[in-house]
This record gives structure tokens, C-alpha cells and sequence, in this order.
């Protein structure tokens, strides 16, 4: 690969909030892999689902803001969540095709002195590990190969469905277990396994919200996983957080760690995790950290 | 001065019924046919809806009448290379591909195929049975001359060496013939969609997940089981069978938007069929609209329905599961009339898949010099006028070359003798 | 799965014939990302794979299509549009390309014009236009960040203005 | 009936490679026949079908002066034919021929038993040859076919038929009932998919017919009386008031369908002016009858697809609502109309609903349905007139739509969508009601007259419905368009070139063998009772001077006069009671 890849770090608004686990283990990996970050400056968040929903045009200005900043940087984003890519990668997309749709746009991003011009691109840290850093290299990276790890995975709908119908390309589910398996670690197959995490409906119906994560849990258990890793902050919440709420409410407890995916990566690159990523992590990792260090 | 003979390309039923009712007519009629025999895809049928004949029963009878007639030349195994010329007179190459067998010679024994070694998935079974690399389509293929397969034939010269009649010849050439005709009859038929496109249906991922072209064959009692319904995975007979409509037609996504117009009939007899091998066998029928449309059909549904019990659900279904151990499936589905989704667990799954064109329809189309429509059928510039009138005088078609715009047998039968008669008229008065 | 005893009470409420909007079907085709539901032809694929309609039979994207277009207005924007998850995988399903997950978007604008947005998604679109988030750290966090030596998360002006400009303020309520 | 010359019988036994000689003992069954009376020469043959096995048929027959053969093989459906030629081309009556089934009869139905099947085999073999041992040379009467043709009936079928014949040379006589040309395609005003006007296909049609001096026109006649057969029809009808005779090679009929009409009050038909039938609305749209309306509601498979139950649907619906619609089942009076799937309506419907939205795109057009039948590429024209905001609604026939009055004369219809679960009302201006094409009365008599069958669904019947569709039982005879059975234009101008192809091969030909297998009356025994001409279903039996004669090209050789008449003066040429008998006591003796 290029050696000197770089890449504008789009957080989002959930990641540095919440989940400075993810944050953290990404700042570094992907360096340790000879990838560069480069912090965004006044970045807002993405204009998710509920946004998009509300204003078809803000959600273009919004998103698109953001991409000038990435177009002033002259570097592609990469976006550690899967809805942040998903909106990104859409509006880019979308104002990339239609003239008129991006004139209206920049005539609003002008009350912030902004013009979109569509010079870049957007990826998934899970793009740029695949695409970039390519699952040799991460093979050839793994110090603490994870033998005898059985893994679940949980990509996230929106880092592989919108892909396969704006780029018409695309990953499918398999992505992450090729990952995965690249780490020596042993990818579970699940039922319900493409099924939506169930976060979108969080705040709008929390009991649906919760029976569907709960329908899951239940099929991971069945599995019988050492953990499940995702690729989206927001999946994570809805099995990490989702657990505790489920216990407390539902009365099922599954006990099945949560891990980021990055977080394993950095695990088999024999990396520690930091006091603050161990704790975070509202079911424990410390089965999974002891078994593997 | 009209030449007052024909051509006809394609010897399925169309072109079966177009070369006799010229020849009869008393129009000199060369039959060009691709494959080694004559037939085409009803040959494959194992019986025909709604009378429930056996379909090449009443099939081959009129395949050896054209192999008799005095005014048909029976081409097999040959196709057309270049067309030239106008209404009355046009020249037209044909190339005879190489059999490796003489077909003067060869009294069709089957003693090669018994000592071939070499066996290679039989595309007549589409893709389900076998056969050696020096064949016979199917028992009733007319002519009845083998056919040596070279690009799985290794040349060891067993069948050369076991023949009584030395018909086989392992040297011979290709030979290119000229013919001179009035006018020509397209009737080269279709293909059938593969849907793997479908993923989330896992045709060629679940293996009972099956096409209902490989059903027609299972069902048939010269096909790969004999006449027996059974599961790929594991030769059982399923006890519950679901079929789902419209894979591949009415679909603007992964296949063809138009209706192929057939397979709500055939997915009827069908399901009818299976009830009567196994009568306590459970046949459901995933529909979006019934479309039983033409003479009989109807009531021949309302049968099914009330007499056979076969199970009808408006519905598409969303995916099919399969179960890694059992290979069951479960289907996931909507039933729209009660609105209410459910999941049902089923032995096989019979997909109906879509009619498309040939997939060599386009390069024939240009060797014609006729347009195709956007899918690559024959399409006649007045559909409605001129049914099967290409835009080139003295080109007509019939048979499902023309696309959706033909039905089923009934229909392509009447358009070769549409087809016939227009020709007749060309020929016999120069009335364009 | 069978009906549960709420959904037969939902089913039973669904059969007496409410008010309807004859030109709504019309007014949603013409929304963006709206006019799937001229492709519609029911066949109930996206039912068949909706992972919340395995759940309930409160949302159904076919019978969600099928309600716009009889022009019931009410159930199509209150009660169906906001349980999709939009995990896009009708979209990968539909034969017909009417994209249900995408009238969905187009119900959505339609209500929030009206004002009628849930509470959930109400309190993230006012976060968002005040700070340029939707979820903002907390002070401990904030803390925890400048430790570890992460760059802050500062509120972004800009947003207001641009939800301003787009006449998000007015829908959300704010000035 | 006695032997003329002393039977030289050659048999040949087919193994048809393993289908037969995979469990049959050929050889030995060969061996076993040579013992036979007469029995010259038996030879075994792999296929006796092939070339290979013919020509040793023709040089057996000249090597040993055979003058009977049987090949014991597979069936004569399929195989008859050519046995029968090949023994004509090595000059021996085809009369003479005799095939014995050993397959289908023996070898595929005792696969598991050969010692059994080899008996049976040789069994069948020596029938065969006891037979024909009494066959007798037939010539076949040779029948002269006149070259013209009556095409009955000149809508878009009848005038298709007559033109595609008079091209071809022959004289074509077309007889119409009504004063002019054109039939039921004239009062469409447009054609679905084009949305062209009727008129640009029927108008250059009559045009060519009437110009066309092959052909000659009857209108406003009616038929009298048909007589005759293939080849030889005599046609008696009246023009005006003036006696028409004709003789005519073929028939084609070409009589057409009529559009339905809902009994009085079936969804308040005749009862409410504001319902029309579908054909109606067409009319009013292409002479301007229809103002701008606000709604426009149609009804699909009013009085087709009868007897139709959907249990299915019924059995998982909610308690409650199963109840109401019992109610409603109960109500309901018995439905009148036809079993079939009349497949045009929808086309119908939806070409009519994009004309309305074309003509006033404010207007609402609702299409209640139970099966959308766009079938072919007709899914493109009903994806257009979704485009064009056309809703369409799944009814159910236990829940019928309920029709009333509504203020400022509108119909308001309450309809059950069963897509939604929901019941909803509309006000509409109008409400069209898509009716079938059913046959008509006069077709009974036709038919009568014709002696040809009526399907059950009223509409002629086709020899075959897979591979004769256009040919009549009855030879000569070919049948048109929408006469047997609903089609929409294209369908019909396809049948019609069809028939007249079929119809052109007869005339073509000038003469025609018939199948000697006929009645034969000894006229000493017959005393002219008359029976056989009261049962021949042919109407091939006359009594002429107190005896009975047969027509042979009527005669389909059925044999029921033969078994009926009481002075036993008829035989079946080729199927005489000592060549049965033979048979009989060849199987007995062992």
C-alpha cells in the first residue's frame, strides 16, 4: 500500500461523547497500520436519520458543511460510525449527481461561508482497513494471533445496504468476518445475523427498540459467542447499553461482551487497553482481555 | 419470380408447426435447428396444462413427421451464418457443425454411450441428470443420431472402436451449405433465468431451492429420477412444497419487467401433480396475482384449489433460511389478505422463474437485420396489426422469440401458422 | 407469528373507514425521495423481510403504501411512518424499486411540516440546531477528553444559522 | 370372407436399444414367430424405426415376397405412419401392415418381470400375426376439395381470414349478419397498448376485403342450412330476401363474442343510470358523451371468474370480521355470469383509466381488481397508469362493493381494500363495470348446423387446445378469434392467419384422401331401417333408394352403425369381424 495514506478523522457527535474506547483504540491502530489522521476542525454531526427525515435540504447543508471542511483539508473522511458514513457518503453522492440540488445547497452554505465542490471522498474505517490496509498487511501486523476466539459479528445496515445502492458496489455482511478471521479469531455465524440492531427506534419506541437487540442477544446466545464485535457506535449501545436496560426491564440476561471492532484489532496487535476502555464498557471485557493478554 | 420455398430457424414446437404447415402447403421447407434434435423446451415439459396430455406424447409424433416429410430438409446441429437477399429471394449460409457421428450411418444403438467413460451434467435435465460426452438429448430425439460433445470428449476412441455401424467419426468437419429460399420463419424460442441475483432466495446457495424447469424434469419419467419428485440435498420426498411466482418477471430490479404470462399456469398444474404423487404431500402457491387468464385455466385453478387442496398466498416472500442441518427451508413471508407476517417451514422450494431471450437472439437479430426490443426479443414494428411481421418483408416470427408478446403452446402454435400464412401469401402471390 | 391480542384491537380499529385525504398520494409521489409509491404493485416482499414487522402488526410497509394511497393520511404519518428502522432492507428487496424506506423519508417531511414530530426525535433535531450536536459529553467526559489529551467538542454556530436559512428552526418551534 | 392369395407375413421384431431388449428376450420372440402360420420371415431389428430398419423392411419384402408385415414395436400413434409408407414404398398396400406393441404394452409396464414380459411379448406377436394373416388391400377414396372458402362472420377475425385467403388465390365468400363490416372492433374507440383508434386497423381491413376481388361480401345475411363435408359443403343462406348457394371447399368461423350484459340490479346495473359497463364507458369517451368527472370507479370480473370461493383468504381473517362477512355472504344473491377468466378486461379498464387521466388528470380513476391479469408486456401499460396515479384496489368477492345514491347525483361505493384491512367509501360520478366476452346464442345454432361441439364454456371447441387451436373436430372446419374463447386483437388477427392457414393447406391440395377405415353396407342385407343414419353421429350414413350408403369422407370409422344394425350389413373395412376374431383365437390358443 501507499505508505502515506491519510485520511480527515470524522467522529461524528456520539463517538467522542460516548465511546472514547473507539476513539482511543483508532487513534492507535490505524497509525501502527501507516495510516494518517488528521483531526476535523468545527465538524457538527452528520444529520442522521432523524434528521434527514425532518429537512430534506438541511440535512444536504449539514452534511455538506462538513465535507467542505474535508475539501479545504484536500483529504478523503473516513467516519468511524456507520451512520455518519451512511449520511456523508449519501449527501456526497447525491450532490456529486444533481447540479441544481448542489447550486441550492451552497446558496445555504454560504450564511457559513462554505461551497461545496465535490472533490472528495468518504469511507468506513472498515473501507480503509480492507481497501488500504488490505487483510494481509493486518495478518502480517497480528502479534496475539486470537485463536480459538468465537466472534459474532454485527456490521451495521447502513455501512453495507446504502453502499450497495448509490455505489451499486459494495461489501456484504461478510466484510467483518474477514476481518475477524484475519486476527485468527473464529467468526460465528447467527441467526437474525443481517437484521437491524434495533437503535434507529431508540427514543421513538424503546420497547420495540429493545425486543428487537433482545431477539438478537437471544440468537447470539444460542451461538454461544465469546463477544460480538460491531462496526457502529450505534449497534453498540444497543447491545452494550442494550443488555443493562434489557435485564433490568425484560428480566433476560445474556452476559455477552460488546467490543469494538478496532478495539480486538488493537488486542491482537498487542496493544493494552487503557483504564478509561475497560471501563466503559458497561458489560465486561475483562474475560476477553484476560484471555487475551 | 418468388423462390417458393422456406426457412425455418428453430425446431421447437413454433417451428415444428410453421415447417409442416408450409411444407404441407407445398412450400419446399428447410428446418434449421441449433441442437442436436429437434423438440425444443416443450420436449423438456412433462405434461401440458390443462388437458394434462404427456407432453411429448403428442410432441414427438409430429417431430417424426417432419423428419418423413417429403418437402421439410431436416438441418440439425446446424445454424445460420449470414442472411442476404429480399422477400422471394433470399441466400442463406448454413454451417453443419460436426457430430463426429455419420448420421447416415449411425442406427442410434446407444452402444458408444454405454462405453464412454466421460459423463457431463445433461443440459436437457438442465443441469440436473447426466449424460456421456457422446449422447442422445433424450430417448425420442429426432433424428436419432448421436452426438459427440468435444469439449468434454477425450478423444480415447472407445465409442469409435464399439461401434457395429463404424458411424463414428472423430475427424469430421464442419460443412457450410447455401440455400435459396423465398422467405423465413424465426422461431428460436427462449431461455430460462437464473436467479442468483435473488440472494436473499439463495438459488444455487440452498441446494432445495430449485428452478421449476429442473421440476418439469424431476416430474418427467424419462428425466434424471425417473418421474420422482425429490430433494437435491438429500433424495427425499418432500412432504411440503412451496412454489413462488414471478422470480425474475415482474421485476424491474434483478430481472425483467414484463410478465412472462406462463408460469402461474404451469405452477398450477404443477402443484396439481405433486398432490397426486404424494397425496399427503402440503403445495402452497406464493402468488402477487394469479393471472390463470386463457381457455380452461381458470376453472383448472378453481380445481387445484378446491379438489387438490393446493394452498394459494397472496405474497411475495421476503427470504428463505436454510436450516445448515436438515437443509429445510423457512420461508419468511407476508400473507397480504391477512396481513399478517409468518414464517413457514417447507422440504422445496420451486422458484418460477422467468422466460428471457436466447442469449444468442441479439447476433441472429443482426445476421436477419431485424430489431430486438430492449430485452433482446423479435419485435414486429405493428404488435398489434401485424403480429408477426418483422420490419424486413418475407422475415416473420412466431414462438416466444417474439417475446412476451406470445403466450403458452396454443399460442405459439398459432403463430406458426400465422406465421405460415404470411409467408404463403408472399410466396404464392407476391402480396407484401 | 400470530397476531397478539393489542395488534387484533389495532387490526379492528383499522376496519371503520376514517377520513381521507383523496390527494395525498398525489402529494406524496411529488415529495422527494416519495414517488415509490406509484411502483407499488403489493406484492409484500418488503413485509415479508421488515424486521419490525416481525415484531408488530403495527408497521407494515406494504400496507403503509397501501394506506397512501387510499389517502389515509392520518395512520400513514401518525401512527406507521415513524416505527421504520430504515435498515434500507426493503429497499434491497423491492422487485419494483418503490423503495419503501424511502416514502418513508418523504411521510416523515410531510408530518414534520405539520409539526408533528415524536418527542425522541424532536429533543435530537433542537440539540442539534443549539450545540451542532446531537449528543453532547458530558462535563466529567469533557474532563476525561482533555486528560487523555483528545481535542474538544466544541458547539458549532453554524448549524443554527443554515437551520435557519432551511426553515428547520421554524419546524422544530425555535425562533 | 376368405383369404385371396396364400400370406407371406414377414416379422420384425424392434429391441428399441434397451427399451425393449432390456427385458424382453428378443431373439427368442423372434424365434417363436417364425413358427407361426405363415410366417415367412422374422428378423430382429435395434431400431426398427431407424433407417437401417426400414430399408431391411423393403428389401425383406422384395428378397422373401413378403405380402404382410408386422413389426412389433411401440405404438402406431406415433410410429403407425411411417411403417405404413415404408411398405408403400416397397409396393405393398399399407393395409397390409399390422404393428404389435411391445412396449408401452409390454416391456415399460413389466420392467421387473422379463420371463412374463417375454410370454406377453410373444402373445401380442402371434395376435399380431393371426390378424394379419386376414388383411385385406384398402384404397383410400380419393375426395375432390373445392378451392373457395365461407368465412363466417366479418369483425377483425372473419376479415383477417378472408383477406389472408383471398391473397393466396382463393375464392372466399364472407358472410356477415349485421348491415356493415367491422363488428364489435368498431365500437371500441381505442386499442390497448397503442392507444391508437380502432379505426386505424379496421378501416384499411375492410377496405382491402371490399376491394379484394377474390372475395365476395354477404352482409345482413343469415345462414340457412349447411350441408356436406370437407371439401364439398353446400351452404344455403338468405341476403336480404334474396336465396344465396354456395359450395365451399373449408369454413372458417369466425362469429365472434359478445359483450355481457349484467342481469338487472347486479351492482345496481340498469337500476342506477350512473353504472355502465365498461364497453359503455368506451362508447361515451369516443363519441364525447363523458363530462369532466371528479372520480371514476370500475369494477373488475363482473359475471366472470363465477364459483369462484376464496377460502383461503376467508380462514385466518379476525373472528369478527369473518362474521361480517358471513352476513354478507348470506346476503348476497346468487351471482349470474361465467366460470372463465374473460382476460381482456383488464387491459380494457386500465386503457380507459389512462385515457381519463389524460383527458382530465384532476380526475380519480380507482380499479377495484381481484387478480390484476396484465399478462405479457401488458405489465408495461399497467406500471403507466400507476404512473399516472390510477389506484388500484384488491376487493374480494364475498365482500361485493355496496352501491347507493349520493347528493348532487353521485354514487357513493363502499368498498373492503383487503391490501389495507380497511372499508372506505368513495363518491364517484360513474362507476364502469368490466363485463366479458361470453358466446352467443346464435353460436348453438352454428354449431348445430356445422355439427361441430361447443365447449363448456359455451364457445366453440378447439380438435385440440395445445396443438390443433384453430381446427374443428370436424375436417374442413376452422374456427377464428374470439369465437373459441376471449382474445383480445393481436390474439385474434393471430388465429384468424392461423385458420386461414390451416383451411389453405386443404384447398391447396385439390384433393384429399380419406381413411379407408370406413363403414361398408352390404346392400343384399340392408333393408333401409334407417338406424345407422338416426346414430351416426357424422352424419356419413343416407338412405338412398330404401339402402343405406356411406359418405366416406364423413365416415370416421367408429363402427357404432356396424354393432347396431340389425341385419348385421355393416362392416368396418379394416377392422372385419373374422380379422377380430383371428385375434381373439390366436390370444386364446396357446
Amino acid at each position: 500500500m501507499d505508505e502515506n495514506v491519510k485520511y480527515a478523522l470524522y467522529l461524528g457527535c456520539l463517538i467522542p461523547a460516548r465511546e472514547l474506547s473507539y476513539e482511543l483504540a483508532t487513534r492507535k491502530v490505524m497509525p501502527a497500520l501507516g495510516v494518517g489522521l488528521v483531526d476535523m476542525e468545527g465538524t457538527s454531526c452528520c444529520g442522521p436519520f432523524a434528521i434527514q427525515s425532518l429537512d430534506y435540504t438541511g440535512w444536504l447543508a449539514l452534511a455538506a458543511r462538513n465535507l467542505c471542511i474535508a475539501e479545504k483539508m484536500s483529504l478523503d473522511i473516513m467516519a468511524l460510525c456507520n451512520d455518519c458514513y451512511e449520511s456523508l457518503m449519501m449527501v456526497n453522492q447525491t450532490l456529486k449527481r444533481e447540479e441544481e440540488t448542489r447550486d441550492r445547497v451552497n446558496e445555504i452554505l454560504s450564511v457559513a461561508h462554505k461551497k461545496f465542490k465535490g472533490t472528495v471522498n468518504v469511507k468506513h474505517t472498515m473501507d480503509v482497513l480492507c481497501d488500504d490496509v488490505g487483510l494481509d498487511k493486518i495478518r502480517s501486523k497480528v502479534t496475539n494471533p486470537l485463536n480459538g476466539l468465537r466472534v459474532a459479528t454485527q456490521v451495521g445496515c447502513h455501512l453495507v445496504r446504502p453502499k450497495m445502492l448509490h455505489a451499486g458496489v459494495g461489501r456484504g455482511f461478510e466484510v467483518l468476518d474477514d476481518l475477524v478471521e484475519a486476527l485468527g479469531a473464529e467468526a460465528v455465524d447467527y441467526d437474525d445475523k443481517e437484521i437491524c440492531c434495533g437503535g434507529p427506534l431508540r427514543d421513538i419506541d424503546d420497547q420495540l427498540s429493545r425486543s428487537l437487540s433482545n431477539r438478537k442477544l437471544a440468537a447470539l446466545k444460542r451461538a454461544n459467542v465469546d463477544c460480538v464485535v460491531t462496526a457502529c457506535p450505534f449497534c453498540y449501545i444497543q447491545f452494550d447499553l442494550g443488555q443493562l436496560e434489557i435485564k433490568s426491564l425484560l428480566r433476560e440476561e445474556y452476559d455477552i461482551p460488546v467490543l469494538h471492532f478496532v478495539e480486538l484489532l488493537s488486542f491482537a496487535m498487542g496493544m493494552k487497553p487503557e483504564g478509561p476502555q475497560l471501563r466503559e464498557h458497561r458489560v465486561s471485557i475483562d474475560r476477553i482481555v484476560r484471555k487475551l493478554t | 419470380m418468388m423462390n417458393k420455398s422456406a426457412l425455418v430457424i428453430g425446431g421447437g414446437i413454433a417451428g415444428i408447426q410453421a415447417s409442416l404447415d408450409l411444407a404441407n402447403r407445398g412450400v419446399k421447407t428447410y428446418l434449421v435447428e441449433k441442437s442436436p434434435s429437434i423438440g425444443g423446451r416443450m420436449a423438456q415439459l412433462d405434461k401440458t396444462f390443462p388437458t394434462m396430455d404427456c407432453s411429448i406424447c403428442i410432441l414427438a409424433p409430429k417431430m417424426i413427421e417432419c423428419f418423413r416429410h417429403r418437402n421439410i430438409d431436416l438441418l440439425t446441429y446446424s445454424e445460420v451464418k449470414e442472411v442476404q437477399g429480399s422477400a422471394g429471394d433470399f441466400t442463406v449460409k448454413v454451417v453443419k457443425k460436426p457430430r463426429y457421428v455419420q448420421a447416415d450411418k449411425c442406427v442410434g444403438c446407444g452402444t458408444c454411450a454405454d462405453h464412454c467413460p466421460v459423463e457431463v451434467p445433461n443440459e436437457f435435465d438442465s443441469g440436473m441428470g447426466v449424460r456421456k460426452a457422446i449422447y442422445l438429448p433424450f430417448p425420442q430425439a429426432v433424428p436419432r443420431v448421436y452426438t459427440v460433445d468435444k469439449d468434454h470428449c477425450l478423444d480415447c476412441g472407445l465409442c469409435k472402436s464399439v461401434c457395429t455401424a463404424k458411424a463414428v467419426d472423430l475427424e469430421q468437419e464442419p460443412a457450410e451449405l447455401e440455400l435459396h429460399v423465398g422467405g423465413i420463419v424465426v422461431a428460436t424460442g427462449f431461455d430460462v433465468y437464473e436467479p442468483l441475483r435473488i440472494t436473499s432466495y439463495g438459488y444455487g446457495k440452498y441446494k432445495n431451492v430449485i428452478t421449476s424447469l429442473q421440476l418439469e424434469r424431476m416430474l418427467s419419467a424419462s428425466g434424471p429420477s425417473g418421474g420422482r419428485i425429490m430433494r437435491p440435498s438429500d433424495g427425499r420426498i418432500p412432504r411440503t412444497v412451496a412454489f413462488l411466482q414471478c422470480v425474475g418477471s415482474r421485476d424491474q430490479r434483478f430481472g425483467y419487467p414484463y410478465c412472462s404470462s406462463i408460469c402461474c399456469k404451469y405452477a398450477v398444474k404443477d402443484a396439481v401433480l405433486i398432490r397426486e404423487h404424494r397425496p399427503d404431500s402440503e403445495v402452497y402457491i406464493f402468488y402477487i396475482d394469479l393471472r390463470v387468464f386463457g381457455k380452461g385455466f381458470q376453472e383448472f385453478a378453481n380445481r387445484a384449489k378446491k379438489e387438490f387442496g393446493v394452498k394459494f398466498i397472496r405474497s411475495s416472500p421476503g427470504e428463505i433460511r436454510e436450516d445448515p442441518e436438515t437443509r429445510d427451508l423457512t420461508l419468511w413471508y407476508e400473507d397480504t389478505l391477512t396481513r399478517t407476517v409468518k414464517s413457514l417451514k417447507v422440504d422445496l422450494v420451486v422458484l418460477s422463474t422467468a422466460l428471457m431471450p436466447r442469449s444468442d437472439s441479439a447476433e441472429l437479430a443482426k445476421i436477419l437485420g431485424i430489431d430486438t426490443d430492449r430485452f433482446g426479443f423479435l419485435i414486429p414494428p405493428d404488435s398489434v396489426g401485424h403480429p408477426v411481421d418483422t420490419q424486413i418483408a418475407g422475415i416473420v416470427g412466431c414462438g416466444y422469440c417474439l417475446g412476451p408478446r406470445t403466450g403458452d403452446i396454443p399460442d405459439s402454435v398459432m403463430q406458426a401458422s400465422a406465421a405460415a400464412a404470411r409467408l404463403s401469401e408472399i410466396l404464392m402471390s407476391g402480396s407484401l | 407469528m400470530t397476531s397478539s391480542e393489542t395488534d387484533l384491537q389495532f387490526i379492528l380499529s383499522q376496519i371503520h373507514a376514517r377520513a381521507r385525504d383523496p390527494g395525498f398520494m398525489h402529494e406524496v409521489a411529488n415529495t422527494v425521495r416519495g414517488e415509490g409509491v406509484l411502483s407499488c404493485i403489493q406484492c409484500g416482499r418488503c413485509a415479508g423481510s421488515c424486521p419490525v414487522g416481525r415484531l408488530t402488526v403495527k408497521y407494515n410497509p406494504r400496507r403503509l403504501v397501501e394506506m397512501v394511497n387510499l389517502g389515509f393520511k392520518w395512520e400513514a404519518l401518525f401512527e406507521l411512518s415513524w416505527l421504520c428502522l430504515s435498515c434500507f432492507t426493503c429497499i434491497d428487496r423491492c422487485p419494483q424499486g418503490a423503495d419503501v424506506g424511502e416514502v418513508v423519508f418523504a411521510l416523515r417531511s410531510i408530518a414534520a411540516r405539520d409539526g408533528n414530530i415524536p418527542k425522541g426525535a424532536l429533543a435530537m433535531a433542537k440539540s442539534l440546531v443549539e450545540t451542532g450536536r446531537i449528543v453532547n459529553p458530558t462535563t466529567s467526559v469533557t474532563k476525561q477528553r482533555a486528560s487523555l489529551g483528545l481535542p474538544p467538542c466544541e458547539t458549532v454556530p453554524e448549524v443554527a444559522k443554515i437551520a435557519r436559512k432551511t426553515g428547520f428552526s421554524k419546524i422544530l418551534g425555535l425562533q | 370372407m376368405t383369404i385371396l392369395e396364400e400370406p407371406r407375413i414377414g416379422v420384425f421384431v424392434c429391441h428399441c436399444g434397451i427399451n425393449i431388449g432390456g427385458v424382453v428376450n428378443v431373439p427368442d420372440v423372434v424365434e417363436y414367430a417364425k413358427t407361426l402360420p405363415n410366417v415367412v420371415w422374422a428378423e430382429g431389428n435395434l431400431y426398427t424405426c431407424s433407417e437401417a430398419g426400414l430399408s431391411s423392411i423393403k428389401d425383406s419384402i422384395k428378397k422373401n415376397g413378403l405380402n404382410r408385415v408386422v413389426v412389433a414395436s411401440c405404438t402406431p400413434r406415433t410410429h403407425e405412419p411411417l411403417f405404413r409408407s415404408t411398405c408403400e414404398e416397397a409396393g405393398l398396400n399399407k393395409y397390409l401392415f399390422e404393428m404389435a406393441n411391445i412396449r408401452e404394452q409390454c416391456s415399460w409396464v413389466h420392467s421387473h418381470q422379463p420371463e412374463e414380459a417375454t410370454m406377453k411379448a410373444r402373445d401380442i406377436v402371434r395376435m399380431a400375426a393371426a390378424r394379419a394373416r386376414w388383411l385385406e388391400p384398402q384404397d383410400e377414396p380419393e375426395v375432390d376439395v373445392s378451392d373457395s372458402a365461407m368465412v363466417i362472420g366479418a369483425g377483425i377475425s372473419g376479415l383477417t381470414a378472408a383477406v389472408t385467403l383471398a391473397n393466396q388465390g382463393f375464392k372466399v365468400h364472407l358472410v356477415e349478419k349485421d348491415p356493415q363490416l367491422g363488428g364489435i372492433t368498431r365500437r371500441l374507440g381505442k386499442i390497448y397498448p397503442t392507444l391508437q383508434d380502432s379505426s386505424e386497423i379496421i378501416d384499411p381491413l375492410i377496405k382491402t376485403a371490399t376491394s379484394n376481388k377474390n372475395i365476395e361480401i354477404y352482409t345482413s345475411a343469415t345462414l340457412k342450412d349447411i350441408s356436406g363435408y370437407v371439401g364439398n359443403f353446400k351452404v344455403a343462406l338468405k341476403k336480404g330476401a334474396e336465396d344465396v348457394k354456395l359450395d365451399v371447399g373449408t369454413i372458417v368461423i369466425a362469429s365472434g363474442a359478445l359483450n355481457y350484459e349484467p342481469p338487472k340490479g347486479s351492482f345496481q346495473y340498469r337500476v342506477l343510470d350512473k353504472v355502465v359497463t365498461q364497453l359503455q364507458l368506451e362508447e361515451m369517451l369516443a363519441h364525447g358523451k363523458l363530462a369532466e368527472p371528479e372520480r371514476i370507479l370500475m369494477i373488475q370480473c363482473v359475471g366472470s371468474r363465477i364459483g369462484e370461493v376464496w377460502t383461503y383468504e376467508l380462514s385466518d381473517m379476525t373472528q369478527s370480521f369473518a362474521a361480517r362477512l358471513l352476513s354478507k355472504i348470506l346476503g348476497a344473491k346468487k351471482e349470474e355470469g361465467w366460470p372463465y377468466c374473460s382476460k381482456i378486461c383488464c387491459m380494457n379498464a386500465i386503457k380507459n383509466a389512462i385515457r381519463i387521466k389524460e383527458l382530465w388528470p384532476k380526475a380519480h380513476v380507482d380499479i377495484l381488481f381481484s387478480d390484476l391479469r396484465t399478462y405479457k408486456e401488458y405489465e408495461d401499460f399497467y406500471r403507466r397508469a400507476r404512473r399516472l396515479e390510477v389506484k388500484f384496489i384488491r376487493y374480494i368477492r364475498e365482500i361485493p362493493p355496496g352501491i347507493v345514491e349520493a347528493p348532487d347525483n353521485k354514487l357513493k361505493v363502499t368498498v373492503y381494500d383487503t391490501l389495507a384491512g380497511v372499508e372506505t367509501e368513495f363518491l364517484c360520478d360513474l362507476v364502469a363495470l368490466s363485463t366479458p366476452l361470453c358466446p352467443s346464442k346464435e353460436d348453438v345454432m352454428l354449431a348445430r348446423m356445422l355439427k361441430v361441439p361447443l365447449g363448456p364454456d359455451g364457445f366453440f371447441m378447439e380438435a385440440h387446445p395445445k396443438l390443433r387451436p384453430v381446427d374443428c373436430q370436424s375436417d374442413g372446419i376452422f374456427i377464428a378469434g374470439t369465437a373459441c374463447g376471449p382474445k383480445d386483437i393481436p390474439e385474434s388477427i393471430i388465429s384468424a392467419k392461423a385458420a386461414a392457414a390451416r383451411a389453405s393447406i386443404l384447398m391447396a391440395n385439390k384433393k384429399l384422401k380419406a381413411e379407408a377405415l370406413t363403414a361398408d353396407v352390404n346392400t343384399d342385407l340392408c333393408i333401409g331401417c334407417g338406424l345407422c343414419e338416426e346414430l351416426c353421429p357424422y352424419g356419413a350414413h343416407k338412405i338412398e333408394k330404401g339402402k343405406s350408403t356411406t359418405i366416406a369422407a364423413l365416415c370416421r370409422g367408429c363402427g357404432v352403425c356396424a354393432a347396431d344394425c340389425p341385419r348385421r350389413a355393416i362392416t368396418m373395412r379394416h377392422y372385419g369381424d373374422r380379422q377380430i376374431l383371428a385375434q381373439v383365437e390366436a390370444m386364446m390358443a396357446q
